[in-house]
């Protein structure tokens, strides 16, 4: 073959390392996304591991112990370190139990309505014409209806666990990511590379799982981060009024609803868990941030 | 005068002020400011049957079906007009009649007899039964006037009545009423009442505690605690005429065998429940309230235990809770005070047992409507969470709307026994008789059959400013505010 | 002047068409929905014959599509219907069974409750954004402005701090520790401007941490925009071009993300705030109702509601395409 | 002459990144720039031109580093000013347009809003009124048409001319004793950019501005500089008068630099031939036409026609050249031809058979055989994948390989093309518009296709790589028979590279023939307006003063009646205005759609080429 050997090379200096590790790296080089990190890597362990450290009995209900602060406090005994609820169980086994469940309907309910919301607004965007029309009008529509409505009719007509539960969150939670998906699709559809991979011959089914989803879905996924806590204060809400995942399955939303009447004589019960909450989605944002300036430092080459 | 009292109230008033037009305890509450009562009836755990005067000075039977009741005089409704015999019987034979939605509290027709300006007679012989059947009715039947009564409308819309406060209007979530110059017993000190309707607990806590309210009503037990520790407010606490229950669906498996169903009983360590449930409960083994006319402390009322359980269980062909379809749970959240919590432990505590018992909460609407049995004779889930209150210390208005096979209405049972002793009691013709069938047959049959289980009377509590001397609770919800004073 | 007629009838014409939809959408839900409006309404002792005739009378028997349909009609001639609980004095529990009895104006206008509890909600949304702003305008701009730095630090601290606040929790930590403990502020219902702070608050805590990252996004990719160093370099300054310009086409990403995200979560937020502070406003007026099962009110939020957001969404559309003539729509 | 110089640049060194990893991209570089004089810098790609242009306005920011030297302006140190005094000199004495105008302006203010508001901040006295009409005057004067209503126009309505020209009123209405314009005729076609040097001389000559006129091309910079700087690698080679440094570079790279300069008459060798082989390619009367919609008017839409009607065939091996201004509908047809889009009228066919009538897998082999390279090459690769991928991506949908064999293969492409296999899996962000396209250009070789489209591909690069990759496209086509269409309006590089040339005007080919009929004997005066505003440093047969064309082409929405060039056509005659020419064939295979003779047109003024000294450009000829 003809090698051309005389072109200068460019300034980039050519890393043989995929962009991922790439942005990794670079993020893990930032202090915030050390403790951030570990904090989280913390709080998870905990919530895996916590039911085999600390007594399991203390999961079990023991009205005597009902009320029971911390133990920094006057009256707080082991092995409740953090005190215990109105029914005597151990408040921080039960918050970290309670904010994995709230944490995994948190997560599980954005990936699905990205995926689906994406789903629907890259299809939508790059079609155009009368399907996106529909599509759009749809999203529309199911934007409109307040979520507290929805969940009231889907979760009375079928009680409620996690996975109705998922669903109305999903459900109210997929317009905006369909809307914003498309509007970005709009603008990428026009990019020139869209019609270079058509020209190579890539399938639109092609184009849009690889070539437009990769462009257009970190930024909105790193929205979703945001989104992960809004759906755990949902599910918080419909815990507030009763329609949330049912009890004795600790929640976020069951144990600060279960905990606010106690305000006065057993803050605790109501600040743990949201201290614990704050903890785990504050720290989890922040990496979300911190890998977001890392993504776009490597993407404009900065780094 | 001391001003407004500013009262944040857990419920609130329906569209119409008529008060044989509704069901509704907070109305009845809000009825206790506006309307004067032929008697009263203190309904204290000590002497239930307890009755004073308070539109009636006198009161006596005449003979099975005659009661007479001597009228005080002086006294006006809030109108200026003059209260006479003509507005008692215009109220009664308005109130008693079946037509009206609030009938279901009073014992049929009666005929008043207007004896005189200040002297009616009731009289039911034409409607075959005893009239001694008003003799608490009379305590709690809002004496209207004849005008009003003439006039519906007026009555919806503009509640006169003789009480220590008239109505003045309603703005949004808050009724404001104020004090009757006329009042027969004296204008009260508080100039003015504002109802405000505050439907969350902690709300109401909280708003108290930062002095924006004086008094509020329905508070959770560690609220009741704290609030009592609190300087600057104090607390009441009174027992109320509601029993809680945990019925069971008789006419679906598995609790069509009564044998389940007293296995069930039996596994509830109703001590542990009323620990949960702290002073907002009282332990009474008895399936109506210690304030209701016939309470007793039943023998033989199902006890916690175990042993008992398994040996039903065992009985009843389902060793250790073997073979047992699953049991649904249902009670509500943000209606009564702690049903989330002991609904918890009792599904623990027969979960221990081997029952597959699952617990689902409902908001009170969803729940509200799951309650009661549906034209099929059926209603969803197994064990049901539900309190009964009514405004009298008259037990059948308990005892025949949830036993009767007739009604039964949320459990469906249907047992000729039960309902023989219920007929049983509703004859006798004098209240010793009656009280006699009522604490000897009636009641420990029902705790043997055990259609349901009551697990505890409910307490009232309620806590108000420190500044608040004087008030009066009803343990139906009422509130008398007559003699306070807010310094 | 044609592009803005031909924007308005299209969209308007679409608007009342998604509205219509969302108005069947949940008048069907509520009607499939468990809880019988009428069991609420008469009250737990009401016999099955009376909750019958009851339900007929108010029409609830009928096919859900003449349902829709009558109700249609109604509100053709600007009848929103009457709430099937609360009195036209302001009750609002049901149990009367006089309800049925009485004629429907005796029940409250669902209309005139609406009209009642909206200037509460706008005061409440106006000062929870206006406090949203005014922390995440300015912190937003600078983090956009420059890459990196404080304030794209602060920013990111604080987002990442508010966005894990739960606005159930915070309102109560709030009451707790700036009305009970202390008695600083107001905080149940509303009687003056003040039992308007800390509920704001609790809005704005929701709000910030979107707007502040939208902002700073927005900022950041029009001042790595050529024209915006371009513009020093001809002689204006950086001031002017940030604000006459960057601004300028930052408002189009920023109009968008407002009219489809905040607006959701302004509702939201405001439903659950306005409920934990029993803030009489319209959230509280709906969840109310939704707890009653008081269908009229329930529909004529949502199609308030919608008709809102439709209108919104129109409006931002068209402030984008006047701002960018680029933009089509 | 003797007078003071205006700004004088000493020992000027910038760096990339600081510290030992710091690398020098200009160094020592020394000049000085005359009062009303132009100064011409010029050098390859990459040389550090716009680096300078842009230091002398102070406008150097991390990474990039100012190590040492100084920028002197009447005295004061530029580069040491405090921001608040440089910033009272820029735009006002000293002005910049840089090589990218459509991404000057904020899109979303009119352009006429955007020079007055410069000019107010400069003049803040000035009232709204008086801004706007010194504005419009302004733009009269450089001859944007209609200036008064296109004051309220906003950027992305103008042509990259007009916005050009907008960005010189910019520049100038500030009065400004210096200008530094940094390539700004690159990114324009030859008829434009003749017109824009014409502009900048006169503005030079009455308001006795001084230029730093920056460009890669030394046509251009003969065309206007006074004095030229030649810049290699971020130093300075030479410094010459521009005469003589035509006549007599003293560095062996100016040298090499002017030997480099294509030629287009003189000392041309060996143009292609026109090939006998079968037909690959056969377009037949081939439009397309767009709606958009217009804003001015209810539910109306515009109808863009883009392509009118186009034939023409290429056979196997050869080259096509497709010329023609900017907006003329070549990329429309090139993306006809690689069904991108469908036409709305007309047939393509490859190899006798009509693409529409493709499907499936039929259509996907066809894809492999019939590769288009874009236009762009910015936009035409991902930016978030590596370039590796990028290239191996037509592989793996075509299955042609997989695993080992693809990173393979895809090297070797790389290597093929003159990428650096270490680039497999560096992301494109720091590769220079030449690297990425042959990233571009691999993607589409890797597939061995029979077919190429080229739109513009070498259009964005400097002439050093142009040749570069011509000489790589001469390769690849001798060995796999490749056939090549090239769409451009580079009329040097059509000249090197293909055997027929077709012309286009508003959608139309109005001209098409073999290379030397085209470029030696043109029979349409659009060609020839063509070929007259080329910078060469050559003497052209057709001159600027005969031909240049004034204003520009008509849009495609409102095409006139008759023969579409005769709104620009210096000779128009009657006929014109109302009759069509057709594309009627000349000698051979050469065509052209004219009412006019040859005889009717100028004679050529050069026509002996390859006479030494003659070839020599006048400096008066613009
Ligand atoms: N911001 C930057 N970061 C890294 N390298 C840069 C930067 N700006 C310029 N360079 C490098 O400096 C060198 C000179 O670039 P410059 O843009 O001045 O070239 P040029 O002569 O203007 O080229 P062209 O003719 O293509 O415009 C190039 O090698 C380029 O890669
Ligand atoms: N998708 C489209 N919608 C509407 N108009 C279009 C579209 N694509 C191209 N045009 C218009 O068609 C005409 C021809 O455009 P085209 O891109 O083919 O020109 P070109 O010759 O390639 O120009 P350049 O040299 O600038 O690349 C232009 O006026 C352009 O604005
Ligand atoms: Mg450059
Ligand atoms: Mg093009």
């Amino acid at each position: 073959m003809a090698i051309i050997s005389s072109i200068p090379q460019s300034s980039a200096p050519a890393r043989s390392q995929s962009v991922n590790a790439r942005i990794l790296r670079l993020a893990w080089r930032s202090p915030e996304m050390k403790v951030a990190s570990a904090l989280f890597l913390a709080l998870c362990l905990l919530t895996l591991f916590g039911p085999f450290i600390i007594d399991a009995s203390a999961t079990k209900i023991s009205v005597a112990d009902k009320f029971l602060p911390p133990i920094f406090m006057d009256g707080g005994r082991l092995p409740y370190f953090l005190g215990t609820d109105q029914l005597g169980r151990d408040l921080l086994l039960r918050s970290l139990v309670g904010l994995r469940n709230a944490f995994l309907i948190g997560v599980v309910s954005v990936i699905l309505m990205f995926a689906l919301g994406c789903a629907i607004g890259i299809f939508s965007g790059y079609r155009g014409g009368w399907t996106d029309v529909v599509l759009m009008r749809i999203t529309d529509i199911q934007m409109s209806i307040p979520v507290i409505i929805l969940a009231i009719t889907i979760l009375g007509m079928s009680r409620p666990n996690p996975f109705t539960i998922v669903a109305v969150l999903v459900l109210s939670g997929w317009p905006i990511y369909a809307r914003v998906a498309r509007s970005v699709t709009l603008a990428e559809r026009q990019k020139e590379y869209v019609r270079a991979a058509r020209i190579i011959g890539a399938s639109d089914l092609r184009i849009m799982i690889r070539h437009i989803a990769p462009s257009i879905l970190p930024p909105i996924a790193f929205v979703a981060v945001l989104d992960v806590a809004r759906m755990m204060i949902f599910e918080a809400i419909f815990g507030f009024i009763g329609i949330g995942i049912q009890p004795p399955t600790p929640t976020f939303g069951t144990i600060i609803s279960g905990g606010t009447q106690y305000l006065l004589n057993a803050w605790w019960i109501t600040i743990v868990p949201g201290c614990l909450l704050a903890l785990s989605l504050g720290s989890l944002n922040l990496i979300g941030g911190v890998l977001e300036r890392s993504r776009n430092l490597v993407l404009q080459g900065a780094a | 005068a001391s001003g407004s009292l500013i009262f944040a109230a857990a419920g609130t008033v329906t569209s119409s002020w008529d008060p044989t037009s509704h069901t509704v305890a907070p109305q009845i509450t809000a009825e206790g400011f506006l309307f004067g009562h032929l008697t009263k009836c203190p309904m204290s755990e000590a002497n239930p049957g307890e009755i004073l005067p308070d539109l009636a000075t006198e009161w006596s039977v005449i003979d099975e079906h005659t009661l007479e009741y001597k009228l005080r005089q002086g006294v006006t409704f809030h109108d200026g007009k003059p209260f006479t015999a003509a507005d008692v019987k215009a109220t009664y034979e308005y109130a008693s009649n079946p037509d009206r939605p609030a009938s279901a509290w009073y014992p049929g027709r009666v005929d008043v007899e207007v004896v005189d300006d200040y002297t009616v007679r009731l009289n039911t012989k034409q409607y075959g039964y005893p009239a001694i059947n008003f003799w608490y009715v009379s305590s709690f039947l809002p004496i209207l006037s004849a005008a009003d009564v003439a006039n519906p409308d007026t009555l919806k819309q503009k509640p006169n009545g003789t009480g220590p406060f008239r109505y003045v209007e309603t703005v949004g979530d808050q009724i404001k009423f104020a004090a009757f110059d006329k009042f027969h017993e004296g204008k009260p000190s508080i100039e003015e009442i504002v109802w405000a309707y505050v439907p969350d607990a902690n709300t109401r806590v909280l708003g108290l505690l930062n002095g924006q309210y004086h008094l509020t009503e329905r508070l959770e037990p560690e609220q009741y605690l704290s609030l009592h520790k609190e300087a600057g407010l104090k607390t009441d606490r009174s027992l109320s005429s509601e029993n809680k229950y945990l019925h069971f669906r008789c006419n679906k498996p598995p609790f069509d065998d009564p044998r389940i169903r007293l296995a069930v009983c039996h596994a509830i360590d109703r001590a542990q429940v009323l620990a949960v449930v702290g002073e907002a409960g009282q332990a009474s083994n008895c399936h109506v309230s210690p304030v209701k006319f016939g309470f007793t402390d039943v023998k033989d009322y199902p006890e916690y235990d175990p042993e008992k359980t398994q040996a039903l269980l065992a009985e009843a062909g389902f060793p250790n809770g073997q073979g047992l379809p699953e049991i649904e749970y249902i009670t509500s959240v943000g209606f009564y005070p702690k049903t989330r919590e002991y609904g918890e432990l009792i599904t623990a505590m027969l979960q221990e047992q081997g029952f597959p018992i699952k617990l689902t909460t409902l908001e009170p609407a969803a729940w509200e409507e799951q309650l009661y049995r549906r034209a099929d004779g059926q209603g969803p889930g197994h064990i049901i969470d539900v309190g009964w209150i009514t405004g009298s210390p008259e037990p059948d208005l308990v005892l025949r709307p949830n036993y009767h096979s007739k009604f039964a209405l949320i459990n469906g049972v249907n047992d000729p026994e039960i309902d023989a002793s219920l007929d049983k009691e509703h004859g006798a013709t004098s209240t010793e008789e009656r009280l006699k069938i009522l604490q000897e047959e009636t009641l420990p049959l029902i705790a043997g059959k055990a259609p349901s289980i009551s697990l505890f009377s409910s307490v009232f509590l309620r806590a108000m400013s420190a500044k608040l001397d004087g008030v009066t609770f009803y343990p139906n919800g009422p509130i008398d505010l007559s003699k306070a004073t807010l310094s | 002047m044609a592009f803005a007629l031909e924007f308005f009838l299209r969209r308007i014409s679409q608007g009342v068409l998604i509205v219509l939809a969302v108005a069947f959408v949940i008048f069907a839900l509520l009607r499939i929905a468990p809880g019988d409006p009428i069991r609420i309404i008469l009250g737990p002792m009401a016999t099955p014959s009376a909750m019958e005739e009851t339900a007929e009378r108010f029409g609830l028997r009928d096919p859900i599509p003449v349902q829709f349909l009558r109700y249609l009609g109604d509100i053709a001639k600007g009848d929103f219907g009457n709430s099937f609980i609360r009195g036209k004095q302001g009750g609002t529990t049901g149990g009367s069974q006089d309800a049925a009895g009485s004629p429907p104006v005796e029940r409250a206008a669902v209309i005139e409750l609406i009209a009642k509890a909206l200037p509460y909600t706008l005061l409440l949304a106006a000062c929870g954004f206006l406090l949203a702003c005014l922390v995440s305008i300015p912190l937003g701009i600078m983090a956009g402005v420059r890459n990196n730095g404080w304030p794209q630090k602060v920013a990111l601290y604080l987002s990442s701090l508010l966005v894990s606040l739960p606005n159930v929790w915070v309102g109560i930590v709030l009451i707790y520790l700036l009305s009970a403990r202390t008695g600083w502020l107001p905080a149940i219902g509303y009687r003056h401007i003040g039992y308007v702070i800390i509920p704001a608050i609790v809005v704005a805590i929701e709000l910030a941490p979107v707007m502040i990252r939208s902002i700073s996004v927005a900022v950041a990719t029009n001042v790595q925009d050529p024209f915006y160093e371009i513009g020093q370099v001809r002689g204006l300054s950086a001031r002017a071009m940030l604000f006459r310009h960057v601004l300028r086409n930052a408002a189009v990403p920023l109009l968008n993300s407002f009219g489809a995200q905040m607006i959701g979560m302004l509702l939201g937020g405001l439903f659950v705030v306005e409920y934990i502070f029993s803030f009489p406003g319209i959230g509280l007026l709906t969840i109310n109702a939704v707890f009653q099962r008081d269908f009229p009110v329930i529909q004529t939020v949502a199609i308030f509601a919608s008709t809102v957001l439709v209108f919104i969404n129109i409006a931002v559309d068209f402030a984008s395409t006047t701002i960018d003539r680029r933009l089509k729509f | 002459m003797g007078t003071e110089p205006l700004l004088t640049v000493e020992n000027l060194s910038i760096c990339l990144g600081t510290g030992d990893g710091a690398r020098a991209l200009l160094s020592n570089i020394t000049f000085a720039v005359k009062p009303k004089s132009v100064l011409g810098i010029i050098g390859e790609s990459g040389s550090g031109k716009t680096l300078l242009s842009r230091a002398l306005v102070n406008w150097v920011r991390a990474p990039l580093q100012v190590t040492a030297g100084k920028v002197i302006y009447q005295g004061l140190d530029l580069l040491a000013l405090p921001e608040t005094q440089m910033a009272r000199l820029r735009g006002r004495e000293i002005a910049y347009i840089g090589a990218n105008p459509t991404t000057a302006l904020d899109p979303t203010v009119p352009v006429g809003h955007q020079i007055e508001e410069k000019l107010r901040t400069i003049e803040p006295g000035l009232s709204g009124q008086e801004a706007r009409k010194r504005v419009i005057a302004m733009l009269d004067a450089v001859r944007i048409p209609s200036a008064r209503s296109r004051f309220d126009e906003y950027p992305f309505q103008f042509s990259g001319g007009m916005m050009q020209r907008a960005m010189i009123v910019d520049a100038l209405i500030s009065n400004p004793k210096l200008l530094v314009a940094d390539n700004i005729t690159q990114p324009l076609d030859v008829t434009v950019a003749a017109q824009i040097l014409r502009l900048l001389r006169d503005l030079q000559r009455d308001f006795g501005t001084s230029i730093v006129f920056v460009s890669s091309s030394f046509g251009t910079i003969v065309d206007i500089a006074d004095e030229v700087v030649v810049l290699d690698k971020g130093k300075i080679v030479e410094a010459q008068d521009t005469g003589r440094i035509q006549k007599s570079p003293d560095h062996p790279y100016t040298r090499e630099l002017l030997a480099k300069v294509p030629r287009l008459w003189h000392g041309v060798s060996g143009v292609p031939q026109v090939h006998v082989e079968p037909v690959v390619l056969s377009v037949r009367d081939v439009a397309k036409t767009y709606e958009v919609k217009d804003r001015a008017s209810l539910f109306k839409k515009n109808r863009v026609q883009a392509v009118r009607g186009v034939s023409f065939e290429v056979r196997r091996g050869e080259s096509l050249g497709l010329i023609g201004e900017s907006g003329c509908g070549k990329s429309t047809l090139s993306r006809l031809l690689s069904s991108l889009e469908p036409p709305d009228r007309g047939a393509i066919e490859v190899n006798g058979v009509d693409v529409a009538t493709l499907h499936g897998d039929a259509l996907l082999s066809m894809r492999r055989r019939f590769q288009l390279l874009l236009q762009d090459p910015y936009n035409s690769i991902p930016s978030h994948v590596s370039i590796g991928t990028t290239i191996a991506e037509p592989l793996r949908i075509h299955r042609l390989a997989s695993g080992n064999g693809l990173r393979e293969r895809v090297c070797a492409v790389m290597q093929e093309v003159g990428l650096s296999p270490d680039l497999y899996d560096a992301l494109p962000v720091g590769l220079s518009a030449g690297q990425r396209q042959r990233v571009n250009i691999a993607r589409a070789m890797v597939l061995e296709p029979s077919v190429l489209i080229l739109d513009e591909t070498l259009s964005a690069l400097d002439q050093v790589e142009q040749a570069k990759l011509l000489d790589l496209f001469d390769n690849l086509q001798r060995k796999h028979g490749i056939t090549y269409l090239y769409i451009s309006h580079d009329l040097a590089m059509v000249r090197r590279a293909c055997a027929r040339i077709a012309v286009m005007y508003l959608g139309k080919i109005v001209e098409i023939g073999d290379n030397e009929t085209i470029f030696d004997e043109p029979a349409h005066p659009y060609t020839r307006t063509l070929l007259s505003s080329v910078s060469t440093v050559e003497a052209k047969p057709f001159l600027p003063k005969d031909y240049l064309l004034e204003g520009e082409p008509p849009d495609p929405i409102h095409i006139p009646e008759g023969c579409s060039f005769r709104s620009r056509c210096p000779f128009v005659i009657e006929t014109c205005r109302s009759v069509e020419p057709p594309l009627s064939t000349r000698a051979g295979t050469s065509a052209a759609a004219c009412h006019l003779g040859l005889e009717r047109l100028p004679m050529p003024s050069v026509m002996t080429p390859g006479r030494p000294g003659s070839d020599l450009k006048q400096m008066d000829s613009l």
